[in-house]
């Protein structure tokens, strides 16, 4: 590949624009009106604007990022995370004008984002999956199969991610009263209103493989990710490896997330994600054919760089690695800085940053697209950048982590660092035994919303 | 030549005196115009004249003419009515008809035959007249 | 250790801080009026302005840091490097006052700083040594001396470091001309005006051995660093390992600076010198007994935190490690990037800094005190932060510089980052066999001095 | 106590119209004069007066008199002229006399006995006169 237009703007473009020039690959950025100075746009060898600031004309139009593409001679296309990178009909237009899709086929994308559909392909391949529903036809299929499922509850859209068209119900009440909200929302979010239901796992962990496979059959995975620390289903922390996790287990998630990659015959970097419960247990819950935000920690564990290989994979080369090279070094901890406090009701605030000093030394890596005097568009997601650090065990990773939070200077507009500090303090994370009902828990206990 | 270049010679052209520029490959056939000889001269612009941008709405190939052979649509000094084409952005093989909006006379065309065009790119400006 | 006073400024400062910080040590830092707003005074737990800014009346006024130390209720001071790190009676001066000073005992530094006895005890232990000559007593005695060793020679300063006091010489009546700046120069900086001679090896490469040592005779090293790009005998570059080293000369270095360290049961934290010919010859030129400004390049391939070991060591902790427990792991550059354009008669000009974009993504570490406003003082040394690149190989961490060059930004002062981009374009760089001449023929026929 | 709550407590004491303000350890003493009612009336500053610092030529502990059970060199209203010795202060078990360097009143004594002071930092307040 020669040239890549990268289909995405904030952190993971800048991260993808590093990965092409580590490669000697030329990048195209695109824009929309709103991010004319962001750095995506003035780091890359071209830019092109694609449309105004809301991202459906711009970020989303497709027919403008692929004219963006064949006028600048693009041989490939980089859609990161979000945006266009789980739409299969954008991967397929890429192909059908000679452009590489940086992501697995259109094929791929469909069948992994019908969750209802990949969890039965998983099933039969003998991955063990959540227990849940097919597509939820009526108010009555819903309260029978909720019945048979067992309350608590998750209402999840079949084409959803990030959280969106999910609910939680305790009872049939509830469960009812959350139904219709669901479904708009799914709707609002996807053009697809179709939802299911899955078993809640009270105290379960969710931790995810990561996936590397190439055109010719050869597939490894690169260890996994605790990713339990959410709220309102966005991750907000992750680490690599998975804490409190014994070596018994983390070998047979692998083995699984291996099995369930060659039943799809699954291309390039992807993510299988997993419930744990406190017994042990494990149960598939969806694969993500994509990059994941919280790549770094893999990449500074694993010493591999997954964006590089991505890039490669897409290109048609075969895996530089066999299971046997990829062994784990240390601990890795990453903390997503949001422009937004973690409180119940908080929202994103846009703003200008007026102070940034960035934290450095030993073990700190910042991918993040802010710089002292930009300002914080109101129309996209709320990532500042990702903090990661790395330490020769958890407990160093912990403190690496520590204080390059509190190195970490942004001034002007409200950030979750009041968050994260408090959260690396508290005992039970520190005992790293916490699973995904942990910040809904500590929120409710804690006074910290800053 | 890639698109900063294009895009430079653009902003050049459109900071200058130059009204025109034509470029061609292979053996290079440049062709230059200036506003104090214009092929066919047009009316002076009126000190105050209220000279209104044509974006464009997307991303794609600018053509002057529905077909290589066809006249442009509009020339510099073309009076406009609303409605009326005044040029082509051709994005994945769709021809998009670009319309004028107002009433006036076509001042300046900024963008050359065949180029490249990004999404907001002003590619004429346009004297507003009753 | 509970408290430790941070005896220095600028980047090593903010460096020491990070470390007491993973810790759990609370740091004081110390500074002159001129760095009032300085990183290190406001990251630190507590600061103390020490003097005006002169670094003799401030950073070397050994009566007002320990005075600082004790009122602040200090148990361990750490110099950094430069400065008081090499001084002989501070660190007695500490000991006497019941403080642990971070580095050998004030007997090693005794020896090591007098460079000429070093040399002595080493050749003793059957360590190579750099051949040269005692104290040089007269004209008499200069000249027949470079006679027998055979030109070029180096005159050298006894009690010198970092290039002060240090001439080259390519025949007699320059040796003759250069006998006098040498030791006026020694004499302001080192107030000790004995210069002695040393071979001067023609395309010899600069190549250091890491050590640590506890309390308890066990010693260990880290690798070597590769340290031949040097300007007027500033190292501007360094990468860990040394390119085109063969695995049989890797072992003979790693042995002798081993053999070096328990020859003067060295304690903490060093760095044993060598110069290595073209032949694969090796001779020692000195011993560090400090930490050295390029020590991260080693801690990324190794994975070790140099500081705090050193502080571990210095506590009297046993060494954690073992040679076997020590393997590298890819390869890593440091560019110093310094207020100061690299050519002839460049000079450091102070100012502000305007903009500033720090690099990130994958293998990068930045370690500086720099920020977006911050005002260059023109009292102290030119390093503005070191940039350092990891990747899986030599090539892939030269790639990885090259794009994080790419991405600094800093206005307002001028820099050396013209010169650092242009290196990493060399192909006699790249191909990683240069020497110590190699800038001095670089600048000779490059144009390039931005 | 540390060295960053003691600094905070001179820049308060400094910044408001308190003149005086004491503290010991154990069962707590406290003891903040005012200066609307000092112990010594001090000569009124008159307005435009010419206050000048004393600064810490050093780090160390401040001393207001030559040893615990003596009287202090000076106190606030004292008239003072230049050799006269106004504190000390010790540093590395070293008693340092600090003198006055002109002639005048001293107004403010800003920091409490038994202190560590660092460098540069204002000691006390004196008005000048010829």
């Amino acid at each position: 590949m020669r040239r890549i237009l990268v289909a995405n703007r904030g952190e993971v473009a800048l991260r993808i624009i590093r990965a092409c020039r580590e490669l000697s690959i030329e990048t195209v950025a695109i824009y929309s009106e709103a991010d004319r100075t962001a750095l995506h746009t003035t780091q890359a060898d071209e830019a092109v604007c694609v449309g105004p600031a809301p991202a459906e004309q711009s970020y989303l139009h497709m027919q403008n990022i692929l004219a963006a593409a064949l006028i600048c001679g693009a041989d490939g296309v980089h859609p990161g995370y979000g945006f266009l990178s789980e739409n299969a009909l954008f991967a397929e237009m890429c192909a059908a004008h000679g452009l590489v899709f940086i992501g697995p086929s259109s094929q791929h994308l469909e069948l992994l984002g019908d969750k209802a559909r990949a969890k039965a392909v998983m099933e039969e391949a003998g991955v063990p999956v959540i227990p849940g529903s097919g597509v939820i036809s009526s108010r009555t299929d819903l309260v029978e199969t909720a019945a048979e499922l067992g309350y608590p509850v998750l209402l999840k859209a079949r084409s959803g991610g990030g959280g969106k068209g999910m609910r939680l119900a305790q009872d049939r009440t509830e469960l009812l009263r959350v139904f219709d909200t669901a479904r708009a929302e799914a709707r609002a979010s996807f053009q697809d209103d179709a939802v299911y239901l899955e078993k809640c796992l009270l105290g379960a962990r969710h931790i995810e493989v990561q996936l590397l496979a190439d055109n010719y059959g050869n597939v490894v995975h690169v260890g996994e990710r605790e990713c339990s620390l959410q709220h309102r289903y966005q991750k907000l922390l992750e680490e690599c490896p998975a804490p409190q996790i014994s070596a018994e287990l983390r070998a047979r998630l692998g083995a699984a997330a291996l099995q369930g990659a060659r039943a799809v015959n699954y291309r390039g970097a992807g993510t299988m994600e997993f419930l744990v419960d406190p017994a042990g247990n494990f149960y598939f819950v969806e694969m993500n054919p994509r990059l994941q935000v919280e790549h770094p920690v893999t990449e500074l564990v694993y010493g591999v760089d997954l964006v590089k290989e991505q890039i490669r994979l897409a290109a048609g080369e075969p895996l530089r690695y066999s299971q046997a090279m990829l062994s784990p070094r240390g601990h890795a901890i990453e903390c997503r800085i949001n422009a937004e406090a973690v409180a119940p009701g908080s929202r994103p605030i846009p703003g200008v940053v007026e102070k940034l000093i960035v934290p450095g030394g030993p073990g700190v890596r910042w991918d993040s697209h802010i710089y002292q005097g930009y300002s914080v568009p109101p129309f996209y997601d709320a990532l500042l950048g990702k903090l990661i650090a790395w330490g020769e065990d958890r407990q160093e990773a912990l403190r690496c982590m520590e204080r390059a939070l509190q190195e970490l200077v942004i001034e002007g507009v409200q950030t979750s660092l009041a968050f994260h500090r408090a959260v690396l303090r508290d005992e039970r994370f520190r005992a790293g035994s916490y699973s995904t009902d942990f910040v809904r828990q500590w929120l409710a206990e804690s006074e910290i919303v800053g | 030549m890639d698109f900063e270049q294009i895009k430079a010679l653009i902003q050049l052209v459109d900071s200058s005196g130059i009204t025109e520029f034509e470029l061609e490959g292979g053996d290079l056939r440049l062709r230059i115009r200036k506003a104090s000889t214009p092929a066919q001269p047009p009316a002076a612009v009126p000190p105050g004249a209220q000279l209104e941008p044509v974006a464009a709405p997307m991303v794609g190939t600018f053509y002057r003419s529905p077909a290589p052979d066809a006249p442009p649509f509009v020339q510099e000094g073309d009076a406009v009515s609303p409605g009326q084409v005044l040029c082509v952005i051709e994005a994945m093989k769709m021809m998009n008809e670009i319309e004028a909006e107002l009433s006036g006379v076509v001042r300046q065309i900024l963008v050359a035959d065949g180029q490249p065009v990004e999404y907001g790119q002003v590619l004429m400006l346009i004297e507003r007249r009753a």
